[in-house]
């Protein structure tokens, strides 16, 4: 019964992205998509979280990451870029979809 | 595998209705079907046909509509939602002394059961908002 | 343009309600009930958690005359003749907001299968056991 | 003391329409002056009289036109945002080669020049929204 | 040139309340509306961060307050509350306006 | 009701437009800029402070191609030709976001008081210094 989590919101501004990480279990998927991304930014508070939770995959959306300028380059390791067939694919493989709005 | 869409945002304000838009057209492009796309909140300002956008922008109600038309798509503007706000079609509008109506073509209105049945019916429910 | 469904599919869901943010400021609170009411027609297995700021839609006391805006809050005291009976309220977030219990209100329902005994409908329940409830439902509408 | 007063969100969704019209109210009755109100963003949503909320909801547009022909209140919405979420008058609708228009008795449509303007003539500018 | 600065948004969600205080100089005055007025509950982190700031005074609006059933037994000390008639003063009396939106 | 037309007015504020949200993900950054182009004509004294998420509207190479979204990021750059020369972006809100100047699209102006001689428009500042600059304004706009 694994959750596809789904975050648009910037971690600077809200606490969206942490309150997802505190209730997604092992096995489950975090994608940050819109505003989201910026959580994906290396080297930032926000960037320590994410990588403090091992046996969650973290996905980010290439197409918004693109809209805002950030590089490959700026981002922490471990990410999965996916676009919006790839968006598609995760709502299929994991049992359901949970959006922290 | 069959999707519910549930878009909670308007037009251009929330980037959640252009997210929503391109997802729902990746499902239907990769071959999965669309029960229903269900507008709520603020989502039913999607559905007003008086939206006039800059040349240089994307047109989302139109987006829409045309998606609609291309895979038959059953998309639902939520009633209650819609009276709070404004967006009436051609029966509503009369039911309620308007004088008019502003509904997009391939949009309809009705009650919110419709969003309880697509998670019923539904293989995976997807909400987009803020 | 009924909200009863034409036919019981017969299928029966666990459906959960995540709300998430406070009431008033922004309508997503009221609007939620209002999908749970809706919802309770059809027969689901239904739960709500509140975690977050969601978890003052429940404080007790809340009258908005003065800011001119429909106090919907009587509402969830209502849920259980609507048989929506369990809310999941999250401790850590009460916690973080200096809320404790008694500064929600009373929410009780009649359970018809223990001879109608009056029952509290809020759960308390830790971060790791939202999480267990979050896990085990079908589907998931976030507010 | 000369106000100009700035909406930016929609009725019902967010409070700011709400809590801008009480603080508006407050202005008035308290021998204040409101050199303009100016509805920018999902503000612009304000203005439509096709609103019809629950008959035990206030009702955010009826508040406002009466406000403002109780004060004579100048109350603009911004043309811009208004065209990218459905907002008409007469004059715009037909420009626009639309059926019909929405606006709500009391509102006018302008320009973002008119937000500027109630900048530099006001004493105190203050903004509602999210 | 003193500012009244408006916050609208719950201190347990988004950033808004730190950001305005941090921007806030000695003279100036915050008053907490809609959401916002959740940040004068007593015994939080938010409350913490307000008490640190001595020179500025802070203020709530009671009709939102109410609305959401925080009684005064409950609010950080040292919080002045008004209804929109107070709020009125408050523009009038400070140079200019800044909603942290 | 007066009409003055603003030249007629001879009133000169200093305006200031605070930006603190994002772009793309809401359309506040995008009408803020509309606001800040139409305010242009009005020749006030005219300042941009970015802070928190505001910064990120700043950031070089956004391409919208892939989300079906107007990139109105080039508009910063055009600012000079339209006299809007001052952009205060703080520090700690760019470091706190993992960016540095570098980071940022240059945005430059001509100087008409000093031979035309191209300058940077962005100003760094520290938080202290921002403050500072907000306490100086006539008229605050936020988005």
């Amino acid at each position: 019964m694994s959750i596809l989590h789904t975050v648009n919101k910037s971690p600077f501004e809200k606490q969206t992205l942490n309150s997802c990480i505190a209730h997604a279990l092992d096995g489950d998927a975090i994608l940050m998509v819109e505003d989201g991304v910026y959580g994906a930014i290396d080297g930032t508070a926000a960037a320590t979280q994410l990588a403090a939770n091992k046996n969650i995959s973290i996905y980010a959306l290439g197409p918004d990451l693109n809209a805002r300028g950030l590089g490959e380059a700026k981002l922490v390791s471990g990410l999965t870029i996916v676009d919006y067939n790839g968006f598609v694919d995760l709502a299929v493989e994991h049992d359901k979809t949970q959006s922290w709005l | 595998m069959k999707f519910g869409i549930v878009v909670n945002e308007g037009p251009y304000t929330h980037q959640a209705a252009d997210t929503a838009y391109q997802f729902t057209k990746a499902v239907l492009e990769k071959g999965h079907e669309v029960y229903r796309v269900f507008f709520y909140h603020d989502g039913v300002n999607v559905g007003t046909r008086m939206t006039v956008p800059p040349q240089d922008e994307r047109h989302i109600q139109r987006n829409w509509s045309e998606l609609g038309e291309k895979y038959k798509l059953d998309m639902v503007v939520c009633i209650a939602a819609a009276q709070r706000r404004g967006i009436m079609d051609e029966n509503e509008a009369k039911r309620q002394g308007l004088d008019g109506d502003n509904i997009a073509p391939g949009f309809r209105i009705s009650g919110l059961g419709q969003l309880i049945e697509a998670g019923i019916q539904a293989d995976r429910l997807v909400t987009f908002g803020d | 343009m009924s909200d009863i469904p034409e036919e019981a599919s017969g299928i029966v869901k666990k459906f959960l309600y995540v709300n998430r943010k406070a009431p008033h400021g922004t309508i997503y609170a009221l609007e939620s009930l209002e999908v749970v009411l809706i919802g309770a027609a059809f027969e689901q297995d239904v739960s709500l958690a509140f975690l977050d700021d969601g978890v003052f839609q429940l404080v007790k006391g809340q009258d908005t005359a003065d800011i001119g805006v429909k106090n919907f809050s009587p509402t969830y005291r209502a849920l259980g003749d609507f048989e929506v009976t369990k809310l999941y309220v999250e401790k850590e977030s009460l916690a973080e907001r200096g809320l404790s219990k008694d500064d929600l209100m009373e929410i009780m329902y009649e359970d018809e299968d223990d001879d109608w005994e009056e029952k509290p409908s809020i759960k308390l329940v830790n971060r790791t056991e939202l999480a267990a409830v979050m896990a085990g439902q079908d589907v998931i509408l976030s507010f």
